[in-house]
């Protein structure tokens, strides 16, 4: 077990490099905290004691208030306050946009288990290997009900909310075994809805991740795309009704009706298994609809393919496309 | 906050001279023991009302909002949906309400007036438009039933795309014309009430008040039905798609 | 002095007002209501509390033996279905509040006296169908009933329980209609705002939350309830309906909700504090429009609890922000309180003590709710005992507390009788030390990262498990001392004289227990009525 | 509460404007004027909203208070909009999904 086996543990793990990030800011507000309660206590147990009744016939005049005081004691609770604010959405921030040279990795919660889905292939069940020192992304779905992503030593928490896509992002910074758990209340079993993350170095993650299985995701998407008939109407041809997908990912998308939308992992995820709740301008909306068709796994395959379409000059979504194939996204790690 | 700054009672209502009343009893049998005047009375249960109807309005809120939200993020089954809707039937009552909330009108009017043929006419007016209103809405529910509009396991939906929002679109119809019908049937019992008492009554104010007050909720469900016309079946009408 | 008179034994008040059943299941008496409240409150508690105490043995083990998770899952359900929605909610205002705030604006009724024995009736019937629930299988989803869980996956009976709050809201919402057009209409002469007792205030700001927030959850659960029974689809994702929407309408009410629970409470402070330090309280402006101020921003902030819910980042900041700034009102009160003790003459009788516990454990608690506002610290123990603790420290360090130290306040004047202080203020202190033992480990607990609504967990949390276990132990012994001895203070109390602990304020000039109409004349005050520097001023209430 | 008593041609006046009200509402509803189409229902239905609650509901001649609290339960119900719509409107400002 990762974390201390002392048997009275005061503090959590720091295993992430958001770990030390998090950790200041408690104790910033452990100070500020021990401050104002020291000090309401001081206040009370001194008055108490000073003013205690010493005849009950004590008749103390009588005091209005002071204005000065209140302004005291709203504005520097007020400053305080917004300090707190300004440091806690820094770090929020942080926690949210992951950098650019993430690797990916595809996350899926189920009463009552977490089944992950490396980019190379490998899929495991209530544990996942991760490098370290490389920051990692998430891409998280539930095939039921509302779970969270929760590592307690990486101080990093993402509820996983069904119809939808939700992401985050961690650097783990020490090799170990760490406690992953289901933080949001999703029936039975959810305390047994547990796992573990185990960091390992890079070269001994390398060596796990080539005992798993042979083909890539996007492959398996490949394969896929053509199983369920999407090349017909995706694929430059005569039976083409649907538009190019190559470079489509991160691209803005017009839509019938007037707005836009970016082509992202949920918009990609929307197009497949409900398409015609947005559809794209100049289109009929004639695709089929794939809800109940296609597992969460199927389409974690579908959208790595999608997004790792090459692009050449006669399958571009968009005269404005970019050239430059989205970087991180593209497969071949 | 010393006395002196403080200006005279503000606007609570402490009806009559004080002290003139040893035994704490009053002879006015139409005031209930623990108010102090008539007029007393009906101002607190004519706020009691107004209050009440922003409670109503929070609670239409909810769903209004529910209803604005899935709109937004998807617009052409929403508008495709819409097109189901009867919209001589949706106008139809539309007129109806308004109608109903004119002679309700009148009746309180009239009951300030002490008229009790004018009155009870015009109540009884405003309840006949009230239950057309509600046999239109059944006509309208059992269409829905017969096409397998009503969502649930038989909803049916050509365009298998827009299935879901339209299962959705009908799933807030019902929602909320539902609980606006809901509320019509309440007022049309709180009118009951009122057009029983007013065959023999002598129009004291605490009459006259609770009218008025029972007209406040009536066209309050009106209000309602104003903003249901246009949001349920006319947004999206001019849109061709699907 | 006259607040020792005595009344005369065998006069008429309104608890002899009429003997019998019907009498007390027919009454329009505001005082018999908050009687009826006490009782069927109470009972709620004492099933919430030992849900609680189910709770707290569960986890003194690792392993989860005690009870199946099925069973675990339903007791912390319905352990906060309980406590919040059938206990605390309406605790203060329901019984305190019913019982002095027609008196303090010196009435003889609330507006609505017919309402109000029917917003019992209601909440009756609302907790009538919850126990239902609990007897005919329990419910799973939590207190917060988040879809698609309650709506589509849990198995247990959501529809029952949802009803049940369904019905006990408007319950609550005529409660508050009923003290909302009381207050403004029902002032005895002379009673401006700027004198109106801050319970009042405070009870006032507590009604303007339950009128515009509980319709809102109101249709929420109606929403899920269509959903669950007709197969509408609302929240449903498989529809396209998002999850994150029924939060949304979920917390509108419930975050609000929080202050239901709280404000009432810091009324009572503000009596109790003012009494017992024998002035008028510091800056009275200031603590009653910070009351206002609480209700409205109150409104604004809900999404505090969504911030990993995959609300937008920006969403999160703009109520991170209102969250902080809502904890200001709460700071002025907070320093009001205390600098009303200053140069003050200060006693320490039982309900004193409970007011002081309140503002060392609102401090801490509130504080800690600070913690939960900041966006980058919360990621982290959301969802864990740390929020656990913060919310327990609140609403049983702070309301709770409150409400007892409310209940011995005004227990000469709704009985009549004399509670044993001795005695009291034993319990007073067990309830202290044993909710700090139970509470504060959970704090560390949370940021060690134990997550919330877990039947079993791993080995190393347990010693600070078992401390929490040991600790509710206590706090359960706390709690049954007042239900022995304010029993026992019915029938062998000394009869209590009209304004025991010397405090100002109308309720304390009429006879304890009152007499049905509170009071025989309209009573006409002043500024002097209400002030602590002077002799009490008689105001004529009774001829 | 006021014993004002209305003109009847001021109930049939208000009457009317608000069965032309609803003719122009249907009208526009078949116009195709983009966004504005919503915006003008939508404001027709809230003048006629208000026009049934200062004439039909006597709130022109109501005291303060109940001005004050048709105002505060307006208010109300833009905050439950608004600030449910902040989260929907800026969702996908950040280029991460569910951010
Ligand atoms: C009575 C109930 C009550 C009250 C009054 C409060 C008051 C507050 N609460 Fe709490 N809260 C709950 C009950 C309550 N809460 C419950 C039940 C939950 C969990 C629900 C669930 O998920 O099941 C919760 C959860 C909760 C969360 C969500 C956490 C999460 O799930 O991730 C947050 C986040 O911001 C929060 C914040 C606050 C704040 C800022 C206050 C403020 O109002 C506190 C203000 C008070 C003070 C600030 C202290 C006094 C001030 C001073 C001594 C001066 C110093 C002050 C400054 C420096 C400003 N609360
Ligand atoms: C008013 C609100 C209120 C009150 C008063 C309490 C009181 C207590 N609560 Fe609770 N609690 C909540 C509101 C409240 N709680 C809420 C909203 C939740 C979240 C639920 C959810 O996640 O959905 C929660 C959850 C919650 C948990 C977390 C469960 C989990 O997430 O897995 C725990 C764990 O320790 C706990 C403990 C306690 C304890 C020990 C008390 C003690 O203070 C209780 C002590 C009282 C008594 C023991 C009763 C008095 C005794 C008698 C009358 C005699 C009979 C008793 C015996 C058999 C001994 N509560
Ligand atoms: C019957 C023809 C048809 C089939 C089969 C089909 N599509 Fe489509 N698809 C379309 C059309 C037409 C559009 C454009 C209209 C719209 O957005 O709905 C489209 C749009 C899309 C988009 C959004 C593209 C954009 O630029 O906005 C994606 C992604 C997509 N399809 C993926 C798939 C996948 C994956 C499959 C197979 C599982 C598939 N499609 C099968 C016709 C089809
Ligand atoms: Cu999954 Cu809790
Ligand atoms: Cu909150």
């Amino acid at each position: 077990m990762s974390a201390s086996n002392k048997t009275l543990p005061l503090f959590p793990e720091q295993a992430s490099t958001n770990a030390a990030m998090v950790d200041e800011l408690y104790f910033f507000l452990l100070a500020l905290a021990a401050f104002f309660t020291l000090l309401v206590a001081a206040m009370v147990v001194v008055f108490a004691v000073k003013y205690r009744r010493r005849s009950p016939d004590d008749r103390p005049p009588r005091i209005h208030g002071n204005l000065q005081l209140e302004l005291v004691w709203t504005v520097i609770p007020l400053l305080l306050s917004l300090v707190t604010f300004y440091w806690g959405a820094k770090v929020y921030f942080e926690l949210s946009r992951p950098p650019d040279n993430t690797m990916d990795i595809w996350i899926v919660g189920k009463q009552w288990m977490w089944k992950a889905q490396h980019l190379e292939g490998v899929r495991e069940i209530n544990e996942l290997h991760v490098p370290v020192g490389r920051p990692i992304r998430l891409t998280l779905a539930t095939e039921d009900v509302i779970h969270s992503f929760y590592v307690p030593a990486f101080r990093v928490k993402m509820d996983v909310v069904p119809g939808r896509y939700t992401t985050m992002w961690f650097e783990a910074t020490k090799p170990g075994r760490y406690h992953l758990f289901c933080a949001e209340y999703c029936g039975t079993k959810h305390s047994g809805m547990r796992g573990e993350i185990v960091v390992m170095e890079p070269a001994d993650y390398q060596e796990w991740l080539a005992g798993g299985p042979k083909g890539d995701l996007a492959s398996q998407g490949e394969k896929l795309f053509t199983e369920l008939a999407c090349v017909t109407c995706h694929q430059a041809g005569p039976t083409q009704r649907g538009p190019a997908l190559a470079g489509l990912a991160g691209k803005p998308v017009q839509l019938a009706g007037g707005g836009s939308a970016v082509a992202d992992d949920n918009y990609l995820r929307e197009s497949i298994l409900n398409p015609t709740a947005r559809v794209k301008a100049g289109y009929d909306p004639i695709m089929p609809v794939f809800q109940g068709l296609v597992t969460e796994e199927a389409l974690q395959a579908l959208i790595t393919y999608i997004k790792a379409l090459p692009v050449t000059p006669d399958n571009v979504v968009a005269p404005a496309a970019a050239p430059a194939a989205p970087a991180a996204e593209s497969k071949g790690h | 906050m010393s006395a002196d700054t403080v200006g005279a009672v503000t606007h609570a209502g402490h009806g009559g001279p004080v002290g003139t009343d040893p035994d704490g009893h009053h002879d006015n049998p139409h005031l209930a023991h623990h108010f102090d005047s008539e007029e007393q009375q009906t101002e607190a249960t004519q706020l009691g009302m107004w209050v009440f109807l922003a409670t109503e309005i929070m609670f239409f809120g909810g769903v209004l909002t529910a209803y604005m939200i899935y709109r937004m993020k998807a617009p052409v089954p929403f508008a495709a949906a819409s097109h189901h809707l009867d919209l001589t039937l949706g106008g139809l009552n539309t007129i109806l309400l308004i109608v109903s909330s004119l002679t309700m009108a009148f009746a309180v009017r009239q009951a300030a007036l002490k008229d009790r043929r004018g009155y009870l006419l015009n109540l009884i007016m405003t309840m006949i438009l009230g239950t057309g209103f509600l046999v239109v809405k059944y006509f309208e529910y059992s269409e829905k039933f017969t096409h397998h509009l009503v969502p649930g396991p038989k909803f049916q939906w050509a365009n298998l795309g827009q299935a879901h929002g339209a299962e959705q679109f009908f799933s807030l119809y019902f929602m909320m014309t539902g609980l606006h019908a809901i509320h019509m049937v309440i007022g049309l019992g709180l009118l009951t009430v009122i057009l029983i008492q007013g065959r023999r009554t002598t129009f004291p104010a605490r009459f006259k008040g609770r009218v008025e007050t029972m007209g406040l909720y009536w066209h309050f469900v009106d209000i309602v039905w104003i903003f249901l016309f246009p949001l349920l079946y006319l947004i999206g009408r001019h849109y061709h798609g699907g | 002095m006259s607040y020792h008179a005595v009344p005369a034994p065998g006069q008429k008040n309104y608890l002899n007002n009429g003997y019998g059943l019907m009498s007390w299941l027919l009454t329009k008496d505001h005082k018999r209501i908050a009687l009826l409240y006490l009782l069927s409150i109470t009972f709620f508690f004492i099933l919430g509390g030992i849900m609680a105490i189910l709770i707290r043995y569960e986890l003194l083990t690792p392993a989860g033996d005690l009870l199946q998770s099925e069973t675990y899952n339903k007791v912390f359900t319905m352990h906060g279905i309980l406590m919040v929605f059938f206990f605390l909610i309406p605790s203060i205002p329901a019984v305190l509040g019913n019982f002095l705030i027609p008196i303090m604006v010196g009435a003889k009724d609330l507006a609505f006296p017919r309402i109000n024995l029917l917003s019992w009736y209601i909440y009756v019937v609302g907790g009538g169908f919850t126990l239902w629930a609990i007897v005919t299988g329990g419910v799973d989803t939590g207190w917060t009933f988040y879809t698609p869980y309650s709506t589509v996956y849990s198995n247990t009976k959501v529809m029952a329980a949802a009803l049940g709050i369904f019905i006990s809201g408007f319950s609550s919402i005529l409660t508050g209609l009923n003290f909302i057009v009381t207050i403004h209409r029902m002032r005895a002469p002379g009673l401006t705002w700027s004198r109106l007792p801050l319970f009042v205030w405070a009870h006032y700001a507590t009604s303007l939350i339950m009128i515009l927030g509980t319709p809102v959850i109101a249709i929420t659960i109606l929403l899920v309830g269509a959903e669950r029974a007709f197969g509408l689809g609302i929240f449903d994702p498989k529809l396209g309906g998002d999850p994150v929407l029924f939060q949304h309408l979920f917390w509108f009410y419930s975050h609000p909700a929080v202050y239901i629970m709280i404000l009432p409470g810091m009324g009572v402070i503000s009596e109790i504090i003012a009494c017992f330090s024998r002035k008028n309280i510091f800056g009275y402006n200031f603590v009653a429009a910070s009351s206002i101020a609480i209700a409205v921003l109150g409104f604004l902030v809900w999404g505090h609890h969504m911030f990993t819910t995959s609300q937008s980042v920006y969403a999160g900041m703009a109520f991170s922000i209102i969250t902080f700034l809502v904890g200001i009102p709460s700071a002025i009160k907070t320093f009001n309180w205390a600098s009303t003790m200053y140069k003050g003459s200060v006693s320490f009788e039982t309900p004193m003590l409970y007011a002081l516990g309140f503002l060392g454990l609102f401090t801490i608690g509130g504080l800690t709710g600070l913690f939960l506002a900041t966006l980058g610290f919360d990621i982290h123990v959301h969802d864990t005992y740390f929020i656990v603790a913060h919310f327990h420290y609140i609403m049983v360090g702070g309301a709770m507390m409150s409400y007892l130290g409310g209940l011995h306040f005004w227990w000469p004047k709704i009985s009549g009788k004399m509670y044993p202080e001795a005695w009291a203020r034993m319990s007073a202190i067990l309830v202290f030390a044993g909710f700090n033992l139970t509470f504060f480990p959970q704090f560390i607990l949370g940021y060690l990262g134990m997550p919330r609504r877990y039947h079993a967990y791993p080995p190393e949390f347990q010693v600070l498990n078992v401390l929490s276990t040991a600790g509710a132990s206590i706090l359960a012994l706390g709690y049954l001392l007042p239900g022995f001895y304010l029993l026992w203070s019915l029938k062998y109390g000394p009869d209590a004289p009209k304004n025991p602990f010397g405090a100002r304020g109308l309720e304390w000039q009429i006879d304890s227990p009152p007499i049905t109409e509170n009071f025989t004349v309209t009573p006409v005050v002043d500024d002097d009525t209400f002030d602590y520097s002077l002799p009490e001023k008689e105001v004529a209430v009774v001829r | 509460m006021s014993e004002h008593i209305e003109k009847k041609s001021v109930y049939f006046s208000i009457f009317l404007a608000l069965m032309v009200g609803t003719a122009v509402t249907v009208y526009v509803a078949f116009q195709d004027l983009g966004i504005l189409n919503n915006l003008v229902m939508l404001g027709i239905a809230v003048t006629k909203a208000t026009l049934v609650v200062m004439f039909f509901m006597h709130a022109r001649h109501s005291s303060q208070l109940t001005k004050l609290t048709i105002l505060a339960s307006v208010v109300w119900l833009l905050i439950l909009f608004t600030f449910i719509l902040q989260d929907y409107l800026t969702r996908g400002m950040l280029p991460y999904p569910g951010k």
